[in-house]
């Protein structure tokens, strides 16, 4: 194989000159030139609606650009579909994944270039061990049979990869990759990229991460409300000068908070056992507890019980064992609706599927847990007059951006739909704050806003929960860290541990567990 | 078959098509969508009727406007009725056209009030994320309920008897779709298998109490499988017309409307519905109970099936009988009606008021083919389905705006993002 | 009344009920009729089908209000409603067919009744049935497959039956429902659930739904009997049909409007006496001797010698 | 998508026994004592007990009472699957206890004649198969196809059609496959292209079948209606099996539609499950993005499904017309359409799922066909037995089924 470096002299194998997108009302990509050279990785950094999705989409045949040009190795072609982009070597692994969760990792990669036994049957076996050889060349690790709705995010990603690589991709696109990983997969995606990188593949890599930015991109190629700002080389950027060029303001990257002043525990779990929806015990008696005034972070892999944690703690699903309580109350067998009464806030993990009703106004979404209450209703009738100027003191208060209070919730960005999610938990001045993942998918600012009111509410005497795959964000923010692994509380932490430290803890104590 | 958006992840597609839609009716001023495809579709029924009998297809129109009575509100127009080929002479004197057109529209009023009631019946349903395919079976046990209460209790003044009878009917639908709702919510058997059960089940109880020497029958006559009469004081007040006409249970389907979009828009228990209909699993996380709201709208749902079959009884048919149940698919027509309104009030009022027009202005007597009368009938249900297939289809319309487009008129420019 | 002048070209409107024209039974003679007297006396029909029974009451005014010589309605569905129109239209004329006017309500004097012995055409077929059964030395059961359980439904059947058992006593009647009068593949299951129980001959009365009890018979080589009209053009399993001519009725009432000779307030009754009912063409394999016979018992049961039950 | 849930992977798969799995055994006991209570009424075993004991209907009721009750105790305890399978399982007992009573006890020969009660299974559940495998192909890749009843009547009757005007049944069955074809088409341009509500579209399509076919018929037969003498599908004679008890009067004799319809099963199993094209079908009707990103044509497959489920059902149509009774009837198809729609759901869109259930669906009719010997008075409530049953499947035995993700959602290209 060739050597990694980049060839700065040969025609750039992708070319993208003035493409521009509208939709209805928007101008998401605006006159953008873009250049991609063999063996390169060159990131597309910008702003959540920035345009990078579009552009891709543009390139993968998914949208019809209306004005632009494609070229591919110096030669104009034209992209109707996702089918010529594969027939030109470009593979895509999309932002929100494109697989189907029913099905096998197997079936989910041959999907459309199946082998074929006979000319008429699915060759399933040697579909498997194509995959399988496949997977292992990478050291991928991933059961060919396994369904993909039972394998871990980080590696329906890499179901996603080896989707683009079946297919004979020279060109990869990964639209935010990391944005779901951990620390831990992440850094074996890098790995990943770079041996592909080494086989000669080209690669555009959209994220909002600057850190990731710097350590993987050769160039890097900036965006800002669907126009090309800048492409910088690597050499000389720094997290800086990449979030002011993104953003067009200077940002603030690290968190400022004072030292924690706990006082009185108002979250207590002691031996909690919870079995999950396969009759499986995911959380095996778990205790600890949580202060007025700190923030504890739990660190984990995904997938090692936090989601039945999370569900036992806030009264949607029921625990085997053990016992929870808020204050002095013990709410162990008490449903939802009690939790919260009880002084439970919970800002889920998922906020389209769980934190939003996305057909909702934003003002009934702000209304969702009290909708009941005095003054949002009287004897069973609604008063919308009052949830309406409710909400309208809370979008501004929480600078919701992109809606008012009869917008739908499902029109408004993944960062502002997470604020309104925040708005509402921290609106009903809870005692504990339960906050998963409660950045996940947002862009620098939104981070910086959604972190700045997490310390606020410890520092006005909550206890805050913080669930969170990213040790970058377990370190900036908690006081305490305690690290879940196989469903265990398996060690615990002051906020000045190491990074390493925390990444060995999480995978079990030992290297090898992270490989497993 | 999921219509139920229980089942689905958060679509990623869903916004587009709904912003798509939306800009389109923004565009087409909200009503004229509808409107058009209402003519359309009138227009292309015409030409099916025109392939098959020669008549022309904006006579075939006009006279299903005509016969549907809504233009007795056009006083002028009643004389001038033409029948499709000209075999259906004219009324003997202008009173009597005026009559006739008068008729019509009680008559499609009457379908209405049933089709309001029943498309509701679905729509509830609907809005919390179920589909409820049993509008029928819920029907006929409200019927059922408001003719045994009707005709066998006696001695309670109008007054009480009409709102008993009323509201044994609704609890019976209530009842009955609680049935389907229960077992969705307890142990998640699909509400369309066992709405269709229950469909089918309640037309052999039906058919069992009606039938001769069953417990329903009639007393004055032991020769025919139907019931008795209810009892004058049973009866809903007719108001508008001597021959079979225009009872208050028409109000009672109005307010049935206006219940439905308070119900839904400005109750804890709507919003509830709601919630779960559009993402059971937030408002689960928002401590709403999903399975006591399956339960509540699939009861709210069979109330409303319930009070169309008691309205039935009590406004006009008095009685019901064997027959009656085998041939009866008002039900059915709910649920078209339901999701042609798109499960708001205005759009129900407006669904029926077009499915009980086209019922009456297609029928025989009014849609005078010129082709044998046994075919006539086979022809008005062929009219009825293209019409419902192409005002489902209001896409249409945008296939057409953009042909026209294609033909280089000008469009307005997007603005620029973030402004 | 030969005081009236003959009227021509007068309209003459028919009212279907739910089962609608082609039912294959009541609507559909009924219709026959109406289309003969059209071409044979000349008048103007107008037919209005109902597909729902709100239909009934606008439909019957619909044809009152045009000035119709005669409205006919079909069957006893429509009664409340032809009571309800007949006192608003005093003047007009109507008809009503397996219907007694007194069962009305109001007893109204312009409705005419018109009534069938249809247990004298079951009896008739029965009697063949059974005798044509013994003939070819099997056993004398008997199937009848009936639609809905209805008075005009069992009228045939207590007719088949007591006639049937008339000629043997071991002659068994077999008798189901199919609580339909259009689903066929019912019908042919009661039948076939008759026939696997012995049973040698399959009397249909059930409309539509019973061209499935005739197939039964067919596949399984037994005998068919229609009903209504004459069915015997379905093939040579047909041993005969008991027959009732709505038809028939209706172009006599048609008559006797152009004669002037139609009155309300009374019925008309087809019998074995005047043609209104009878059996339909017999199979060739029936024999001369057995041909004779049915004559024979036709005439006993005019006299009133023979009377067969409409009940069972 | 976003959402795909992930697992604990790492957790050891040994299944700790939850306590609620005592309660599940109370309901189980409840069903299995109702059944055999049921059982126990039927012949042979029926018939030797009762000719010992007269009161031999108690037996049911009985159990019938214990099944409620160990139900009740296991609906209040979360198990409610069970539990209320339990319940009405007891309650059928119950029924069929007091219905013995009832009844004239010489009848039960003529009841439960085995073979002839599974023919009968068998010719009540094939049109039904059909509409269900073709109601699965059309749901599998999202389409809502509550148009089966009119695909089907329109099989009944273009095969009947194509059988006389072309003399022979196998033209016939072509016809009718190509007008179920056709009228299915008219659903994919709908929900496909103008993306118009599935269900409003289907409803629609039922209209049409029902107006068209009836139109055709009275316009080509007239009075007199079908051809008595128009080809049939013939029956299948398995010679070898003449004179085997109870398999020979079943399988010997069987039309070919059935034995096509069997075929149907295991072929559009292998189909869905087996060969690319079935993967293909799988994806759209899950996740037609992701379909789409891989070069699917979501609309060309979304087409093809609706149109073959078309053809389908109309075989089952075909089979009711030519197959089983010769004629064809206005509305013949009488509900079908939606029985198979349920069969399918109750099936979890499985080719076998669907089969059993149109098989229960089946048996339970052909039952009810004969109960009426027991009790005449009682027969019209005899009718609801297939639904009734079909309600205690689903509520006790089966419960939930999950539908295919995209389905009723029209796919929109970008
Ligand atoms: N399907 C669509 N219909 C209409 N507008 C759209 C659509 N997709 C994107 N847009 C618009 O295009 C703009 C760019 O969106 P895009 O998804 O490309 O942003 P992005 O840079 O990928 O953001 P993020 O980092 O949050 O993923 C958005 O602001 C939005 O307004
Ligand atoms: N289908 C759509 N139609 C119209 N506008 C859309 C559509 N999808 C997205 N938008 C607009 O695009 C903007 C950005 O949406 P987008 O989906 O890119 O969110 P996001 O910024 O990617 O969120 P995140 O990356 O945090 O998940 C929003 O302001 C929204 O109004
Ligand atoms: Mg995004
Ligand atoms: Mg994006």
């Amino acid at each position: 194989m060739a050597d990694a470096r980049v060839d700065q002299a040969a025609p750039p194998v992708l070319e993208l000159r003035g493409m521009t997108k509208r939709f209805p009302g928007v101008l998401a990509n605006d006159r953008i030139d873009f250049d991609l050279r063999r063996g390169e990785v060159h990131a597309l950094l910008g702003e959540n609606g920035a345009g990078k999705s579009t552009l891709m989409n543009v390139l993968y045949g998914l949208y019809h650009p209306d004005e632009g040009e494609i070229r591919i190795n110096g030669k104009s072609v034209a992209i109707g579909s996702p089918k010529e982009a594969i027939e030109h070597g470009i593979g895509m692994v999309h932002q929100h994944f494109m697989l189907v969760p029913v099905m096998t990792v197997t079936e989910n990669i041959v999907l459309a270039s199946e082998p074929r036994q006979g000319g008429i049957f699915l060759d399933y076996d040697s579909a498997a061990e194509r995959v399988r050889k496949l997977s292992d060349s990478f050291n991928f690790a991933i059961d060919p049979d396994a369904k993909v709705e039972s394998i871990t995010v980080g590696q329906q990603q890499r179901v996603e990869i080896l989707k683009a690589l079946y297919r004979g991709a020279d060109i990869l696109i990964l639209d935010e990759p990391t944005a779901v990983l951990t620390p831990q997969e992440a850094d074996e995606l890098f790995g990943i990229l770079g041996t592909l990188q080494r086989e000669g593949m080209s690669i555009i890599f959209i994220t909002h991460k600057l850190r990731e930015v710097l350590e993987i991109a050769e160039r890097i190629t900036v965006l800002r409300r669907g126009k090309k700002i800048e492409t910088v080389p690597r050499e000389g950027s720094t997290q800086d000068t990449l979030a002011r060029l993104m953003v067009g303001r200077e940002v603030l990257l690290r968190v400022d908070k004072t030292a924690a002043a706990p006082a009185e525990p108002l979250l207590t779990v002691e031996n909690l056992s919870v079995v999950d929806e396969r009759g499986l015990e995911a959380v095996r008696g778990v205790s600890f507890e949580v202060r007025a005034g700190e923030i504890v972070g739990l660190a984990g892999i995904d997938g090692n019980g936090q989601t039945e944690l999370i569900d036992a703690l806030t009264g949607l699903m029921a625990p085997e064992n053990g016992r929870v309580r808020v204050g002095d109350r013990d709410v162990t067998t008490e449903n939802a609706h009690q939790h919260l009464e009880h002084g439970v806030g919970h800002i889920p993990e998922d906020r389209q599927r769980r934190g939003l009703v996305l057909d909702f106004t934003l003002a009934e979404n702000l209304a969702l847990h009290d909708y009941r209450k005095s003054p949002n209703s009287y004897f069973g009738w609604l008063r919308p007059g009052r949830i309406v100027s409710a909400a309208k003191s809370l979008l501004k208060e929480f600078d919701v951006r992109g809606g008012g209070p009869q917008t739908r919730a499902s029109s408004l960005s993944g960062g502002n739909q997470q604020k309104v999610v925040v708005a509402r938990e921290v609106s009903r001045d809870p005692r504990v704050l339960i906050a998963a993942q409660p950045t996940r998918g947002l862009d620098v600012g939104a981070i910086e806003f959604v972190h700045r009111r997490l310390v606020e509410e410890r520092d006005e005497g909550r206890a805050v929960l913080l669930i969170s795959l990213e040790i970058d964000e377990i370190l900036s923010l908690a006081d305490r860290i305690l690290v879940i692994y196989e469903g265990q509380i398996v060690a615990e932490y002051g906020p000045d541990v190491t990074e390493q430290a925390l990444g060995i803890a999480m995978t079990g104590g030992t290297r090898e567990g992270a490989a497993a | 078959m999921s219509v139920t958006p229980a089942a689905q992840p958060p679509p990623q597609q869903e916004p587009t098509t709904l912003a798509a839609r939306f800009a389109l009716y923004q565009r087409a001023g909200g009503v004229i969508t509808p409107l058009l495809t209402t003519l359309l579709a009138l227009f292309i029924a015409g030409l099916v009727v025109r392939f098959t009998t020669g008549a022309s297809p904006l006579d075939t129109g006009r006279a299903i406007l005509d016969g549907s009575g809504l233009t007795w509100f056009i006083p002028e127009s009643v004389m001038d009725i033409r029948s499709v080929a000209g075999t259906y002479d004219d009324w003997p004197s202008e009173a009597e056209a005026r009559l006739n057109a008068e008729i019509n529209l009680q008559q499609t009023l009457i379908f209405t009030t049933t089709l309001i009631l029943t498309g509701l019946a679905v729509a509830f349903a609907f809005r919390c994320g179920l589909f409820n395919i049993g509008g029928q079976g819920q029907f006929f046990v409200g019927a059922i309920v408001a003719v045994a209460v009707g005709a066998e209790v006696s001695g309670v003044g109008r007054v009480l008897h009409v709102p008993l009878v009323l509201l044994c009917a609704a609890l019976a639908g209530a009842v009955w779709a609680g049935i389907a709702g229960i077992l969705r919510a307890t142990v998640g058997a699909h509400e369309v298998i066992t709405t269709i059960m229950l469909n089918w089940i309640a037309y052999w109880i039906g058919s069992y109490l009606f039938s001769l020497g069953g417990p329903l029958q009639s007393d004055r006559s032991r020769q025919v499988p139907i019931s008795n009469d209810v009892q004058e004081s049973a009866k809903l007040h007719v108001f508008w017309g001597d021959f079979q006409g225009l009872h208050v249970g028409f109000f009672i389907a109005i307010a049935a409307l206006v219940a439905f979009y308070l119900i839904l828009n400005r109750t804890t228990l709507g919003y509830g519905v709601r919630a779960v209909g559009y993402n059971p699993e937030a408002a689960r996380y928002g401590g709403i109970s999903v399975s006591r709201n399956y339960f509540l709208a699939m009861a709210i749902s069979g109330l409303f099936a319930g009070l169309a079959g008691a309205v039935d009884i009590m406004g006009w048919q008095y009685r019901y009988g064997q027959i009656d149940i085998q041939q009866s698919d008002i039900g059915f027509a709910g649920i078209a009606v339901a999701l042609l309104g798109r499960n708001t009030s205005i759009g129900i009022f407006f669904s029926a008021l077009l499915f009980g027009a086209l019922l009456t202005g297609s029928n025989t007597r009014n849609l005078a083919l010129p082709i044998e009368p046994e075919l006539a009938g086979n022809m008005t249900l062929i009219v009825q389905g293209l019409v419902v297939l192409f005002v489902a289809a209001d896409l249409v319309i945008l296939y057409l705006w953009r042909f026209r487009k294609r033909l280089g008129l000008p469009r307005r420019e997007p603005k620029a993002v973030g402004s | 009344g030969a005081t009236a002048a003959p009227m021509k070209n007068e309209r003459i409107s028919l009212v279907t009920d739910v089962g609608r024209l082609n039912d294959r039974s009541f609507n559909q003679l009924a219709y026959q009729g109406l289309l003969r007297a059209e071409r044979v006396l000349g008048i103007r029909k107008q037919v209005y089908e109902s597909r729902t029974p709100a239909d009934y009451t606008p439909n019957l005014t619909a044809g009152a209000r045009t000035q119709s010589a005669l409205t006919i309605a079909v069957g006893f569905l429509l009664g409340e409603d032809l009571n309800r129109v007949a006192k608003q239209f005093p003047k007009e004329n109507f008809a009503i067919i397996d219907f007694p006017y007194e069962a009305l309500a109001d007893k109204p004097q312009n409705v005419r009744g018109l009534l069938f012995k249809s247990e004298q055409a079951g009896c008739l077929v029965g009697h063949i049935a059974v005798k044509q059964l013994i003939r070819e030395k099997k056993r004398p059961i008997l199937s009848a497959v009936g639609g809905i359980k209805l008075p005009s439904v069992d009228a045939f059947i207590a007719g088949y039956r007591f006639c049937a058992r008339r000629v043997s006593r071991r002659a068994k009647v077999l008798i189901g429902y199919s609580q339909s009068f259009t689903d066929s593949a019912k019908c042919k299951e009661v039948a076939l659930g008759h026939i696997s129980r012995g049973a040698g001959a399959v009397f249909q009365v059930a409309g539509g739904c019973g061209l499935g009890a005739l197939s039964a018979a067919k596949q399984k080589r037994k005998w068919g009997i229609g009903v209504d009209a004459d069915q015997g053009y379905l093939g040579a399993h047909m041993l005969t049909s008991a027959v009732k001519r709505v038809d028939e009725s209706v172009y006599a009432t048609i008559q006797a409007i152009q004669k002037g000779t139609f009155r309300g307030g009374m019925n008309t009754t087809f019998s074995l006496a005047n043609n209104g009912v009878g059996y339909g063409k017999l199979s060739r394999k029936v024999s001369r001797a057995l041909r004779l016979e049915v004559e024979a018992l036709k005439k006993a049961i005019i006299r009133g010698r023979v009377k067969p039950p409409a009940t069972l | 998508m976003s959402s795909l849930r992930a697992r604990p992977s790492l957790i050891t798969p040994a299944a700790w026994l939850r306590p609620s799995s005592r309660h599940r055994q109370v309901g189980m006991l409840g069903v299995i004592l109702a059944a055999v209570g049921v059982w126990m009424m039927l012949p042979p075993l029926g018939d030797n007990l009762r000719t010992r004991t007269d009161s031999v209907e108690l037996i049911p009721i009985y159990l019938g009472i214990v099944a409620i009750a160990a139900g009740l105790w296991a609906v209040t305890r979360t198990e409610p699957k069970w539990g209320w399978g339990a319940v009405l399982a007891g309650v059928l007992g119950i029924v069929l206890g007091f219905a013995a009573a009832e009844g004239s006890m010489a009848d039960h020969q003529a009841v439960f004649v085995w073979s002839s009660l599974v023919a009968a299974t068998l010719r009540w559940a094939t049109p039904l198969i059909f509409a269900a495998i073709g109601g699965m192909f059309s749901e599998r890749s999202g389409v809502v196809n509550i148009a089966l009843e009119g695909m089907m009547l329109a099989g009944a009757f273009f095969g009947i059609w194509g059988a006389d005007r072309f003399d022979h049944w196998l033209w016939g069955i072509v016809t009718a496959a190509i007008a179920g074809g056709a009228l299915a088409f008219i659903h994919a341009v709908f929900s496909v292209h103008l993306r118009a509500d599935q269900i409003v579209s289907g409803t629609a399509i039922n209209f049409l079948a029902l107006g068209v076919t009836g139109y055709l018929y009275i316009d080509l037969y007239g009075a007199e209606g079908t051809p008595p003498d128009v080809s049939e599908i013939p029956d299948v004679h398995l010679g070898f099996l003449d004179g085997v008890g109870f398999i020979g009067p079943i399988f010997g004799e069987m039309n070919l539609m059935i034995w096509l319809a069997l075929l149907t099963v295991v072929l559009s199993w292998i189909v869905l499950f087996k060969t690319p094209i079935g993967l293909r079908i799988r994806a759209v009707g899950e996740h037609p993005r992701a379909a789409d990103t891989v070069g699917i044509s979501v609309y060309l497959v979304r087409y093809s499904c609706v149109t073959v489920s078309g053809m389908l059902a109309a075989l089952g149509g075909a089979y009711l017309s030519i197959g089983f009774v010769g004629s064809f009837g206005e509305n013949m198809t009488a509900g079908r359409g939606f029985i198979a729609l349920a069969a399918l759901i109750f099936g979890m869109w499985k080719p076998f799922g669907a089969f059993f259930a149109a098989l229960l669906f089946g048996f339970s009719s052909a039952l009810a066909r004969s109960l009426p010997e027991y009790s005449e008075q009682a027969a019209l409530l005899f009718e609801t037995l297939p639904y009734v049953l079909t309600l205690i499947a689903v509520a006790g035995v089966i419960g939930r089924s999950i539908p295919p993700a995209a389905i009723g959602r029209p796919y929109e290209k970008q």
